[in-house]
């Protein structure tokens, strides 16, 4: 059988076989355990008379499954969008052998690292390095609850939303630096030690930008943020729009802030010890953190699902698309800054400009 | 150095994850001599290594899939590639890129004290490729070669003579 | 004249220096003098304003000959004072106190010939692996001690409290090859830089005593992988000046055209990998297409990429064709061009100004003292360039322009460079006017050099190249020495780099341009 | 509170299906990677050189001061979010006065800091 495929593969196409072999594997994983394990509990729910919990019940499963194709889903593509985008901007192809025009590499990485051997040099604070990449995955999947992607295509409208997210998210600087601290390295405790100060420093103009959308749609539902949005907020609080892009650009680690892997003076930053699926997991949740970002930009700021014509989920990921590409495009585009530069910006400019910009809209929407 | 195999070995699944292993080579960033010139170069945008899907370079050992020993291997340097290597998460593979790392090159005189005459002596070796420095085009060969040492078929197939 | 009142002091010290013919030679002044009268020799040329070159050691075997090399920025005009030394129970007074730079290479005479320098302050090996044996240059077996061998005995790393001593290199990302540096951390600043070299040593000198001159001649390209043609023109040169053969002016053109080619492409390298370590990747890309478009040109003329064996003692290997005088100027128009994109690209962006401006600083006296040349220098503020004060090649009748900025910090050395690469286009236009016809290389051959000492200096994309070549009259050179500029413009930074943050000493580190095998030799 | 505790069961339903999955995904590899162990492979990583004392040392005071204008900062700032839901359902500008009154009192840690030059970064010589 194997000679079979080798011949396959040889004669037709390279990655022929890669494609049959990946979607074949993920079909039949999906259709063989996944559906009728949803079906059965979903029906053993309702036959129970459980009819007020089993709607939650079936509406968890199939979030659950909802929300791992968007996190897996949105990770393979960034990573190809990445390197694809990378690619057009710097004279060159990008990755193109593996696949039709290199489709699948971002699916043969995810398995190759798979296959790779999981290292945990000796010396490391064991607890703390083996959580911090289970710890970072967590804010990822958690924000995705109250994301609403439609009008009802939302896991669940929780009604402090903004809080929910604002608190998960401290999750993430806390991993890192656990993972810093945890690997023993000096390079990955530079690192973390970059990142946390950084988090926290672009955590708070970020959440001072948020509360004039907080004032004017007066709730802190996502949902009913998106449902007051008569006009996009961004018409009306442009500047609060520019902070917090600015400021999810440096929550997610991307240049030009991406000091704490800073390749060419802390190696790989704070997962330099990290190998495998392990690395994989930091590599998932960035990308994660990403899409959450600019989704979360689109929501309050973009008018979420709303907009003409097209249905609502796909607006909704037109937007986010957009402004992940003009993330991609700033990182191939800006040096990096210093680390102090980093900082002060942050304190001594954002912050009061946050305020300045609270101050204002406070008093327009009095007047 | 103590090998153990994987916990589980299948053939088939072992020929999946090596065809994905072939496709998704990431080198480490180690650059030691003039061919980390042309090994730059090939990164860059004539050559192009994306295309492979090899272009993601990593500077920590831990995270990447082959070296590229581009350069001399002096008696200093030496250990430090072996602790490099050592680093690396299996499996990997190592890619003597020029005549200074296959056997020393134009540094090999008689009387000499500070150059290994290859690398093959510290580290296994699994392709060579000569040249000083070798063209950008034989390290995408060399690739290739690695590729079908992992796979056991060739990505583009030589062309049977017709004539 | 600077040299003359120089001269006028060191007559009263009661050092005689004679003037030799600096055509034979390639220096102007020449004398002995006593271990005593060193250091006040050596003040004298501090207070005059001269700057070290480098110092050599040549073993005669029944003696010991230090050789210090100085010049001057503004009157060009080299000195080498010559010391003996008891091979013995070799000591010799240090210059580290006046010049620092003299420091380092007096480490590097240390390593390689066991001199011991009175007054140093760390006399520890920088080159050599630990498993060493023998001092590699001493013509006869010495031994050395067991206690001197150590790596890093200077420095004891024992643990102090609160000391956080950090690795770069020799893998890291930012090095640009195998250069170590021990950097001693508070938080995010830089307290001690101990630097680490000859992870990348080939015994370029060792080998040259071992081949002959023609065999040793393609290693020279070996040395600077980057801008290998000014080490080839350096050692053709230096030969010609030994053997006095004349080169034909069309040869020297050729030379001339083929060393600028080699030093927009090293800027480009530069340019591109200055900027990745500054986090932009997109440059990178950029400057190599454009160095690519020359490695075809040198590529079409000299056969190779990178490492080129195209010059020849008394010539070069082959004529230029048409072809190569079309695709030279296709590719100035290219570069003008293009040289705007780099322009929208870097020089204006407010990170990259951030991150450049007014960081690493090197004033003149710092230059002075450790002999800095080359772009890095001319970013001081010192037009000195080797290519107008001994002019070779061509650059007699051709002169360049220099770009000439005065702060003298990571920013002015990427405008130097910048603004080198158009005058080099500029210069190459020129010259492609002005390529004269006749023969490209003379027919008389050598095999034996003249006995005699020689030194011949070009200016390399990174400073200024110098080779000291003494023959014994047979084929193999009896001793070589190279000066190699990277090595010089990386001691400053050994200065210049305490109290930085790590990321300003990337910058500046990068802003250097090192080439790491040219500074191990 | 029937409802809040449905809500929050979502959360921790995400969180444990997180944890489960990292789990998974570490344990995959566990069966079927290779594994090589040379001499170094389980010492830190130094850029190939052994590394010297230890990682976990005192650091510079630099971060912490941040880290204490954070906690002056990021508490009080929540504050805010219940005055932003109810901003515009009063219709006075008594509302306004107080925002800024309280605002004010968040610039003073900022204002403190820049006095005491936290935000320039120089290098002291110790001694």
């Amino acid at each position: 059988m194997i000679k079979w495929f080798k011949r396959i593969y040889q004669e037709y196409f390279y990655s022929d076989l890669l494609v049959v072999f990946s979607l074949g594997t993920s079909a039949l994983f999906l259709l063989l355990v996944i559906l009728p394990l949803i079906y059965l509990l979903a029906k053993g729910a309702f036959e129970l008379g459980l009819n007020y919990w089993g709607k939650d019940f079936l509406r968890l499963l199939l979030g659950i499954v909802g929300v791992l194709i968007v996190v897996f889903g949105n990770a393979l593509i960034l990573v190809y969008v990445e390197r694809k985008v990378a690619g057009w901007m710097q004279l060159r192809i990008g990755p193109k052998e593996v696949g039709p025009s290199g489709l699948l590499q971002s699916i043969v990485d995810a398995i190759k690292l798979l296959g790779k051997q999981l290292l945990r040099p000796r010396h490391v604070d064991r607890p703390l390095y083996l959580l911090a990449p289970l710890l970072i995955f967590l804010p990822c999947l958690v924000t995705m609850v109250v994301i609403p992607f439609d009008h009802d295509l939302q896991v669940r409208d929780i009604n402090v939303g903004i809080v929910l997210i604002l608190a998960f998210s401290a999750l993430t600087p806390i991993s890192i630096f656990m993972a810093g601290w945890g690997s023993a390295n000096k390079y990955a405790l530079l690192g973390g030690m970059r990142s946390i100060s950084q988090q926290i420093a672009y955590e708070i103009p970020m959440v001072l930008s948020l509360i004039p959308v907080v004032m004017l749609s007066g709730t802190l539902s996502l949902k009913g943020i998106v449902e007051a949005q008569k006009i996009p907020f961004v018409c009306l609080q442009p500047i609060g729009f520019l902070i917090y892009f600015i400021s999810a650009v440096a929550e997610t680690n991307r240049t030009p802030f991406d000091l704490p892997e800073a390749e060419s003076e802390l190696v790989a930053g704070y997962h330099t010890e990290y190998s495998g699926m392990r690395f994989a997991l930091f590599f998932l949740a960035e990308y994660t953190n990403v899409f959450i970002a600019c989704a979360l930009a689109t929501i309050f700021f973009l008018g979420g699902y709303k907009g003409p014509l097209l249905p609502g989920w796909v607006w909704f990921f037109i937007k986010t698309y957009l402004l992940i590409f003009i993330m991609m495009w700033f990182r191939w585009t800006f040096p990096r800054v210093r680390f102090d530069q980093l900082l002060n910006f942050s304190w001594n400019f954002l912050i009061p400009l946050a305020m300045l910009n609270l101050v204002v809209t406070g008093m327009l929407v009095k007047i | 150095m103590e090998v153990r195999g994987p916990r589980i070995k299948i053939g088939l699944l072992e020929e999946f994850l090596n065809l994905a292993r072939a496709n998704s080579l990431w080198p480490m960033t180690f650059g030691l001599a003039c061919c980390a010139i042309e090994m730059m170069a090939t990164t860059a945008a004539r050559f192009d290594l994306a295309r492979f899907g090899a272009e993601v370079f990593r500077p920590s050992p831990r995270q990447c899939d082959f070296m590229i020993v581009s350069g001399t291997i002096t008696k200093k340097i030496a250990p430090v590639l072996k602790t490099l290597y050592d680093q690396m998460a299996s499996p990997k593979w190592v890619l003597a890129y020029g005549n200074c790392a296959i056997s020393g090159g134009p540094f090999v005189f008689e009387g000499q004290y500070n150059v290994i005459e290859g690398v093959d002596k510290i580290i296994p070796v699994d392709v060579y490729v000569p040249g000083c420095p070798p063209r950008p085009e034989a390290l995408i060969e060399g690739i290739l070669k690695l590729q079908e040492k992992l796979t056991g078929v060739r990505r583009f197939p030589i062309p049977e003579k017709k004539w | 004249m600077v040299s003359e009142r120089l001269l006028k002091d060191l007559q009263e010290m009661g050092i005689e220096l004679r003037e030799v013919l600096y055509e034979k030679k390639g220096y102007w002044f020449d004398g002995e003098l006593e271990k005593n009268k060193l250091l006040p020799a050596v003040e004298a040329f501090d207070h005059y304003g001269y700057f070290i070159e480098d110092i050599v050691c040549v073993d005669h075997v029944e003696k010991l000959e230090l050789i210090y090399h100085f010049n001057h920025w503004e009157d060009p005009k080299r000195f080498s004072l010559r010391l003996r030394v008891n091979p013995e129970d070799p000591e010799v007074p240090s210059i580290s106190s006046i010049y620092p730079g003299g420091g380092w290479h007096e480490r590097e005479i240390h390593e390689f010939f066991g001199v011991s320098f009175k007054g140093h302050p760390n006399l520890s090996f920088l080159f050599l692996h630990p498993e060493i044996e023998y001092y590699p240059l001493r013509k006869t077996p010495v031994k050395i001690p067991e206690e001197k061998r150590k790596i890093l005995q200077g420095k004891s790393l024992e643990l102090e409290e609160e000391a956080f001593w950090i690795n770069m290199g020799p893998q890291h990302p930012s090095t640009h090859g195998v250069l170590r540096l021990l950097l001693k951390m508070r938080g995010e600043f830089i307290e001690e830089i101990e630097p680490v070299l000859g992870y990348m040593h080939r015994m370029q000198e060792k080998m040259a005593e071992v081949r002959t001159y023609q065999q040793y001649y393609p290693n020279t390209a070996r040395l600077d992988y980057v801008g290998p043609l000014a080490f080839s023109m350096c050692y053709c040169g230096a030969l010609e000046r030994l053997c006095e053969i004349e080169v034909p002016e069309r040869a020297e053109m050729i030379r001339l055209i083929t060393l600028e080619l080699n030093r927009i492409a090293s800027h480009l390298l530069w340019l591109g990998t200055y900027l990745l370590d500054l986090g932009a990747a997109t440059p990178y890309f950029f400057a190599f297409q454009d160095r690519e478009a020359i490695l075809d040109i040198l590529e079409g003329l000299t056969g190779s990429r990178l490492t080129y064996c195209y010059y020849r003692i008394g010539g070069v290997y082959e004529d230029l064709n048409d072809s190569f005088l079309k695709k030279v100027e296709d590719f100035i128009r290219l570069m003008r061009s293009n040289l705007k994109i780099y322009d929208d690209l870097v020089t204006g962006n407010a990170i990259f100004m951030a991150r450049t401006k007014g960081i690493g600083v090197i004033d003149k006296e710092i230059a002075r003292r450790f002999g800095l040349t080359g772009p890095n220098l001319r970013a001081s503020g010192v037009p000195y360039d080797v290519r107008l004060s001994e002019p070779y090649a061509s650059y007699k009748s051709l002169q360049p322009k220099i770009a000439l900025y005065e702060e003298g910090s990571c920013y002015e050395r990427y405008l130097v460079r910048i603004k080198e690469i158009e005058n080099s286009l500029d210069l190459l236009e020129e010259a492609l006017k002005r390529l004269p016809d006749g023969p490209f290389r003379t027919e008389k051959k050598i095999k034996k050099p003249p006995v005699g000492d020689v030194y011949f200096a070009t200016e390399s994309p990174r400073g200024q190249v110098g080779i000291y070549i003494v023959s014994d009259g047979s084929e193999k050179p009896y001793r070589l020495k190279w000066r190699s500029p990277s090595f010089c413009n990386f001691i400053s930074f050994t200065e210049i780099g305490k109290g930085m943050l790590i990321a300003d000493a990337v910058a500046t580190l990068g802003s250097l341009d090192l080439v790491v095998p040219e500074m191990d030799r | 509170m029937g409802e809040v505790l449905r809500d929050f069961s979502f959360v921790l339903v995400f969180a444990l299906l997180a944890l489960i999955l990292g789990l998974i995904v570490f344990f995959i590899p566990y069966l079927i990677a290779p594994r090589v162990y040379g001499d170094k492979t389980e010492s830190l990583y130094e850029c190939g050189i052994d590394p010297y004392g230890s990682a976990w040392i005192r650091y510079s005071v630099l971060f912490y001061l941040y880290a204490l204008m954070f906690v002056g900062f990021e508490v009080d700032v929540l504050y805010l979010f219940p005055v932003g839901v109810s901003y515009l359902k009063e219709g006075s500008i008594k509302e306004f006065l107080i925002l800024l009154i309280f605002l004010a009192f968040l610039l003073l840690p900022l204002l403190y800091a820049y006095r005491k030059g936290v935000f320039k970064w120089k290098f002291e010589v110790r001694g």
